[in-house]
């Protein structure tokens, strides 16, 4: 049995899609986090894949999946940041109670 | 560029608005807002006779005073100024009224802000006059739009906010056709291959040659854009119903200002912008918009004679009497277009002194329904009988304005009637002016209805007995329009010959003039 | 000619109009009333001089060596030029008629600032309020009607025309406290400005063919070898003929373009002289002050009508049809008016309606006139009696008047047999009445006796028509005279001082006014006027049967009215009780205003301007409004979708990315 | 043909990948939650060395699991009390997300398979990039060499503190 692209791409497809539910079902901000730093991953991964299967002489995806992680560690951060005054002020983290910037 | 006597139309708004800036009270505002209005009316004058020098010195120009500062490259943008005959008489007529407004708002709260927009306001109509830039005009066109928001939804009475939204709304609605039409007069400009040009003398010097001139199909479609986006503003019907609540919102130096000149930039536009240089779509479509027009006089008159709130009465005969403005400008002759910008003439300083007589009543006795007023003539007889004046200019009497701008449109407009009907080109033409003649005798029913209820008869409110009669600052300020009008009934013929001097033969070759 | 006098004639009016307008507040009553009576003394003198150097002096520009009259255009500046021919010009035209005019105007209006000075104040002296602006109101209407009879042009006339109806609007308002002067003064000029319009209308037509505003184009050929002087002359109608009749389209609706013009033209003087169905602001401009409805409403702005027809007169000629409509119109006008003269009450109305019949023969007079008919006697006719009753009906209103002076009310049932206490009054109005009934010798037996002439030269009916009327005229006239004057014994009332005549301001023009009644008759008139100021010597061609028919029916009239008059009896209410209808019918005089007040307040607030309002509210300004509101709409449907829950936007997000993959999939295949 | 052990190995990192990514979004725990995530970036990180990318893994590591689950634990800690349940799914909610995961699902899976014949590809030969490449592309300013971004993101890092900082900030 060969490895090809598609056994990597598959489960990576899998997780994006429990990132996507993730994200639309759970209210819980750090759940939902969490979710999307799954989609990221999966994203990573494909990115990486393609780069490794498809162009094997460059590095292009590789240095994107690098600068996807370095962003998506400041955004954690930040949003992390974001959260934990939320719960200040708000005493929860649901993201129902969030809707004061509509409109 | 400071050599050119025209920018200073542009330049001393300006430093009046940096000077009423730096004003730290009400006192030194008013110096400032009377300073700045006498020295327009000053330099418009100074321009008057310069250009009367020039002309009988044998300059044949279309326009005089002409000069080009390039201010946007790419897009051949100027700043263009040049004035002729019927700019000259929209210049004295604006500075005129701003003169007068200032002295209408002398009481007004606020009156630094005030005085900033109205005189940001003023910036944009004298610029508007002075440009034949049409990208210019445009802008100084906007200039002037912007701060009527804000005069009529701050200072406003009434429903102001609803007024000063629709206001803005339609009139910027008008602005978009308008603009459309400018646009495509741009990159038509010069079919024959040339640089393009927004320049009103360079396009309308081609407009006589079927060559050069804007391809006709064009003119068939940038016609009507530039009329309508102009006529929102002359108050065309169906248009026109801004007007109203717009002037029954507005502050009384504001509904001055409006009524009085910010409604001619819709008149002067059509004529300048879509008459002048496309003269063969005036042709074709004139008659779709004369029955417009046509309608919105006998229209608005009989709206007026029912209306029971002075400004609406005024807002109304305001259209009826646009109407007529833009009425005979359609009848592409000489005579009618004349009577037009003389009606133009007329009617801003007729029915600013009506706005700032209504503004006084209405600073007194704090409503305009004429039901519920009357007899005023025994408790302020001077503003009474400014009123008088008012009304009898309005239904045209003779040795009055109203009378000689009427009159001029009428036989302008008979002539051109029967010279269709003779040539077998149809009557809309002749019955149109017969319909629009029917508009003397309904504004004499809703001028006399109003005189009579609000000024004679018995008193119908005893509070109204202990109301004084006009300041120093309100004498002066109907005295100058009454003067103004009375000058213009009194010697037609002056204004006559400024004005009908400048209509361009090459123009009226096009129409078979 | 010097054109110093005639510059004078007009600018002093105006002068002393501006100077009494403006400053009048500051003046003391007195000094107002002085100044506006010595200007209008002067102008009475500089017009006396200008006419009679006209008439009299000989001159070769006034007439010629045939002895025929000619027009003299003193001066003629430019007004408003509308196109190279279309020129307005402000002159001053001289002729028999306009001479004629400024005379009449001039002395009336005298009579009247000379009689006002008394009348303007009670009993006690005092002065009414407004009365420097009373003066300064009579200053302007006599300028505008002084620049409207010597207007060269048509123009000039239409814009004094217009003056001349704004100042009576002025005046008739003149106790502007009083609802029903408002009211009357309203009327008065939206009627005569509906009139106006058919005038303007006319005026655009005959200007459009012709090319000129100017008389004298219409009318007259120049004489050689003078500038300015022109002499009426048919060929030069006939031309104007010409040029309708070879326009591209001659005829309109059936009838030619320049009887169209005309017949609108005449429009404009029904309505100022108050002619069938244009005639109800004139009754009721009595509320006006008696002297101002001696003035304007008697002597001189209401003949402004038949003053026009008769400037246009060799164009009328042309076109019979409209002379007929003006025939028409005039002789029913006249019996209109005498039939409701007969019933009325109110003395001022009495003589409202007997000036519209007196004028209505005037229209007449030169409806019936033609080239053949005794050379043109009708226009004569009609400017003699013009001349006549300005003087008599003007010596009428200002008795009634002093009547009302003296006794405070408008209405003969609270006068009644005052003869003996006002003497001056008394025969001063008798002379009035019988001037007007047309007894040899008062002046009006003569212009009136002139009009039946013409009237039997053009048709039977005409004549019998109007002789009919001018018997009317007289049992109306007497009816008035015994009423105030005889009928029963005058009671004075509780706390009333005994009504007795006036102070010498008002009887000397009453005096005046009644020598001139009395000798104006023998007035060679048709040596000055005629249409076309060939000298007509009238007491040649006299002739004596009509002149006894008329008389003998003016006595019937006057017999018919001693006898039911004279003293207090039954057989007015007999009388009216056996025509019940027809007495109501005059009482209200036809129920015209009526009828006006269904057409202007149903018809035309009613069905015309509240709809329109209505629609301008609701339907234009409702579409404008609903794009507003459509976009308000449209806004507050998709404002749900930011509603704020991250996850919603998730949801979009993602329905759109699939969305855009799915297309690109599609697209791709 | 690969090896049984590199089969094995991936059999395990791809289960792995598939249960805890499932896990960590169902999981009402919210400790719990962050836990399988960071088994599941453990199992990506393995993908990484599975495709050579050495490098790449051992960020995945540090960086992921163990700065950014660190920071997950430190705020879940903040903000939750221990034993805490997040809400239960309603139906509705459930179904829509699976809708959305199912549609996710069958797009990009119709993408994968409508590429199938490239992606069954057996995998290339490659040098496994060194320290020193990778060093080279990211400090160079060539074509294919990152410097540009590497300083951008290096602002945006920056940015990110001063901004962490004020956010977080006790007023």
């Amino acid at each position: 049995m060969e490895i090809t692209a598609i056994y990597y791409l598959v489960p990576a497809l899998i997780m994006f899609c429990c990132g996507v539910y993730g994200f639309i079902t759970r209210k819980n901000m750090i759940a939902m986090l969490i979710s999307l730093e799954l989609m990221l991953n999966a994203v990573d991964i494909n990115f990486a894949v393609f780069n490794r299967f498809l162009w094997p002489g460059q590095l292009e995806g590789m240095f994107f999946t690098l600068f996807a992680i370095a962003i998506a560690a400041a955004e954690t951060a930040l949003a992390i940041a974001i959260i934990i005054n939320i719960f200040r002020a708000a005493k929860n983290i649901d993201v129902r109670s969030l809707n004061e910037m509509k409109f | 560029m400071f050599a050119n006597i025209l920018i200073y139309f542009v330049v001393i708004p300006l430093l009046m608005l940096a000077g009423i800036a730096l004003c730290r009270n009400v006192r030194q505002i008013r110096a400032v807002a009377v300073t700045g209005s006498l020295a327009l009316i000053a330099l418009s004058v100074v321009v008057l006779l310069q250009y009367l020098d020039l002309r009988a010195a044998g300059e044949t120009a279309p326009m005089l005073f002409t000069d080009s500062w390039t201010w946007f490259e790419p897009l051949h943008i100027n700043l263009a100024v040049g004035v002729d005959g019927i700019s000259i008489a929209m210049l004295l007529l604006s500075s005129i009224i701003v003169f007068a407004g200032s002295f209408a708002s002398w009481k007004i709260d606020q009156p630094k802000e005030f005085f900033l927009w109205l005189i940001l306001l003023s910036v944009g109509v004298f610029g508007f006059f002075i440009t034949v830039d049409l990208f210019t005009m445009f802008m100084f066109y906007e200039v002037a739009l912007i701060p009527m928001y804000l005069l009529i939804g701050v200072w406003g009475s009434g429903r102001k906010n609803y007024s000063a939204m629709k206001l803005t709304l339609m009139l910027m609605g008008g602005s978009a056709f308008l603009m459309l039409g400018l646009i495509g007069i741009y990159y038509h400009s010069n079919p024959a291959g040339g640089q393009l040009t927004w320049n009103i003398l360079e396009i309308a010097s081609r407009a006589a040659d079927a060559e050069q001139c804007i391809p006709q199909g064009w003119q068939m479609v940038l016609f009507p854009l530039t009329f309508v986006g102009f006529g929102v503003l002359g108050a065309m019907f169906p248009f026109h119903t801004w007007s109203p609540d717009g002037h029954a919102s507005a502050p009384t130096a504001v509904s001055m200002l409006h009524a009085g000149v910010l409604m001619k930039l819709g008149g002067y536009g059509c004529f300048r912008v879509a008459i002048y240089l496309m003269p063969y779509a005036a042709q074709e479509l004139s008659y779709i918009f004369l029955i417009l027009t046509g309608i919105s006089v006998v229209y608005g008159a009989f709206c007026a004679c029912v209306k029971t709130d002075l400004k609406y009465i005024n807002a109304y005969s305001s259209v009826s009497h646009c109407g007529l403005v833009l009425f005979a400008i359609l009848m592409l002759n000489t005579t009618a277009m004349t009577g037009a910008i003389m009606q133009m003439l007329s009617h801003g300083l007729m029915t600013a002194l009506f706005f700032a007589l209504i503004g006084m009543i209405y600073g007194r006795t704090h409503t305009r329904e004429i039901t519920k007023m009357g007899g005023l003539m025994q408790i302020m007889p001077y503003l009474s009988v400014c009123y008088v004046i008012a009304g009898m200019a309005s239904l045209g009497l003779p040795g009055l304005s109203g009378f000689v701008a009427e009159m001029t449109i009428f036989v302008g407009s008979f002539q051109a009637g029967m010279a269709d009907y003779l040539g077998g080109e149809g009557s809309l033409r002749l019955v149109f002016t017969i319909i629009a003649c029917c508009s003397i005798v309904i504004t004499a029913v809703y001028i006399l209805r109003v005189v009579g209820k609000l000024l004679f008869g018995p008193v119908q409110d005893d509070h109204h007995r202990t109301l004084t009669d006009a300041t120093w600052w309100e004498r002066l300020s109907t005295v100058t329009l009454i003067l103004c009008v009375a000058a213009i009934g009194c010697f037609p013929n002056f204004f006559n010959n400024l004005i009908n001097t400048t209509f361009s033969p090459a123009i009226f070759a096009v129409l078979g003039m | 000619m010097d054109v110093t006098v005639p510059i004078l004639i007009l600018a002093i009016p105006l002068f002393m109009f501006l100077l009494l307008g403006l400053t009048g507040m500051k003046m003391s009553h007195k000094l107002a009333g002085t100044l506006g009576t010595l200007g209008m003394g002067t102008v009475l003198v500089l017009a006396y001089v200008t006419a009679f150097t006209y008439f009299f002096g000989g001159a070769p520009e006034f007439i010629d060596a045939a002895g025929n009259r000619l027009q003299y255009l003193v001066f003629d500046q430019t007004w408003l030029a509308f196109t190279q021919n279309l020129v307005i010009k402000i002159g001053f035209l001289l002729d028999p008629i306009s001479a004629m005019m400024l005379v009449v105007i001039t002395t009336i209006s005298f009579m009247v600032h000379l009689y006002s000075l008394g009348y303007m104040r009670d009993h006690h002296g005092v002065y009414e309020h407004g009365f420097q602006r009373f003066y300064a109101f009579l200053s302007l209407f006599s300028f505008s009607m002084l620049g409207l009879v010597v207007a060269p042009n048509i123009f000039q006339m239409y814009i004094f025309w217009e003056l001349v109806g704004a100042s009576s609007y002025l005046l008739i308002g003149f106790y502007y406290r009083k609802p029903s002067a408002v009211s009357a003064s309203k009327k008065a000029f939206i009627v005569t400005r509906f009139a106006d319009l058919g005038f303007l209308i006319g005026i655009l037509v005959l200007s459009y063919y012709t090319g000129t505003f100017n008389f004298t184009d219409f009318t007259s050929s120049a004489v050689a070898g003078m500038e300015g002087v022109t002499q009426v002359n048919i060929h030069t109608a006939e031309g104007i003929l010409n040029i309708f009749q070879s326009s591209p389209a001659p005829m309109f609706m059936g009838a030619s373009v320049l009887t169209w013009a005309l017949v609108l033209i005449f429009m404009g003087g029904m309505g100022k002289s108050a002619m069938l169905p244009l005639h109800i602001w004139l009754p009721d401009a009595m509320e006006g002050p008696t002297p101002v409805s001696a003035l304007i409403h008697a002597a001189t702005m209401v003949v402004a009508g038949v003053y026009l027809v008769a400037r246009l007169f060799p164009l009328y000629l042309m076109e019979e049809s409209a002379l007929m409509i003006i025939t028409v119109v005039g002789a029913l006008t006249a019996l209109y008016a005498a039939m409701v003269a007969c019933t009325q009450v109110d003395i001022k109305r009495v003589l409202a309606f007997s000036t519209i019949s007196q004028i209505a023969f005037m229209m007449v007079s030169l409806g019936v006139a033609r080239m053949d008919i005794h050379h043109g006697l009708g226009y004569m006719a009609s400017m003699f009696h013009l001349f006549t009753h300005a003087m008599f009906k003007a010596l009428l209103f200002l008795g009634a008047g002093a009547l009302i002076h003296a006794i405070g009310s408008n209405d003969y049932t609270d006068m009644h047999g005052l003869r003996k206490y006002m003497p001056i009054t008394h025969i001063t109005f008798l002379i009035g009445c019988l001037a007007i009934a047309g007894i040899i010798p008062f002046s009006g037996f003569f212009s009136k006796d002139e009009i039946l002439s013409s009237c039997l030269g053009n048709s039977t009916i005409a004549y019998v028509w109007m002789s009919a009327v001018a018997g009317l005229t007289a049992f109306y006239m007497f009816r008035l005279y015994y009423l105030i004057f005889w009928w029963k014994e005058h009671k004075v009332h509780e706390g009333h001082h005994a009504p007795h005549d006036q102070p010498w301001v008002m009887s000397l023009p009453l005096i005046i006014l009644a020598v001139i009644s009395c000798v104006a008759g023998f007035i060679p008139f048709g040596n000055l006027v005629s249409w076309n100021g060939v000298p007509y010597d009238f007491m040649a061609h006299f002739n004596w049967s009509v002149a006894a028919v008329s008389l003998v029916v003016a006595i019937a009239g006057i017999a018919l009215a001693t006898v039911m008059y004279r003293k207090e009896n039954e057989l007015p209410a007999k009388f009216k009780n056996a025509v019940p209808a027809l007495w109501r019918w005059c009482h209200h005089r036809f129920y015209w205003d009526e009828l006006y007040m269904f057409i202007t307040h149903r018809i035309i607030f009613g069905c015309i301007c509240r709809p329109l309002a209505w629609f301008d509210r609701h339907i234009i300004d409702g579409t404008m409004d609903s794009f507003a509101t459509i976009t308000n709409k449209a806004s507050d449907a998709i404002k749900p979708l930011q509603s704020g829950q991250v996850q919603m936007y998730v949801w979009y997000y993602l329905i759109g990315a699939l969305a855009l993959g799915g297309i690109t999939y599609i697209c791709l295949l | 043909m690969e090896s049984v052990g590199s089969i094995i190995l991936y059999l395990i990192v791809a289960l792995s990948m598939i249960v805890f990514s499932v896990a960590a979004v169902t999981t009402r725990k919210i400790l719990r939650a962050a836990t399988y995530l960071l088994f599941t970036l453990f199992a990506a990180a393995a993908v990484y060395f599975m495709l050579d990318y050495e490098f790449l893994g051992a960020v995945q590591i540090a960086v992921y699991a163990g700065g950014i689950v660190v920071l997950f634990v430190f705020a879940i800690l903040l903000t939750s009390k221990p034993g805490d349940n997040t809400e239960k799914l309603t139906s509705k909610s459930r179904f829509l997300g699976f809708v959305a995961a199912i549609a996710t699902l069958l797009i990009a899976g119709y993408a994968l398979v409508s590429r199938c014949a490239q992606l069954f590809q057996p995998k290339p030969e490659m040098v496994t990039p060194d320290m020193e490449t990778v060093g080279q592309t990211l400090m160079g300013t060539g074509a294919g060499e990152y410097l540009l971004p590497f300083e951008a993101v290096s602002v945006l890092l920056l940015a990110c503190i001063i901004g962490g900082v004020v956010v977080a900030r006790k007023r």
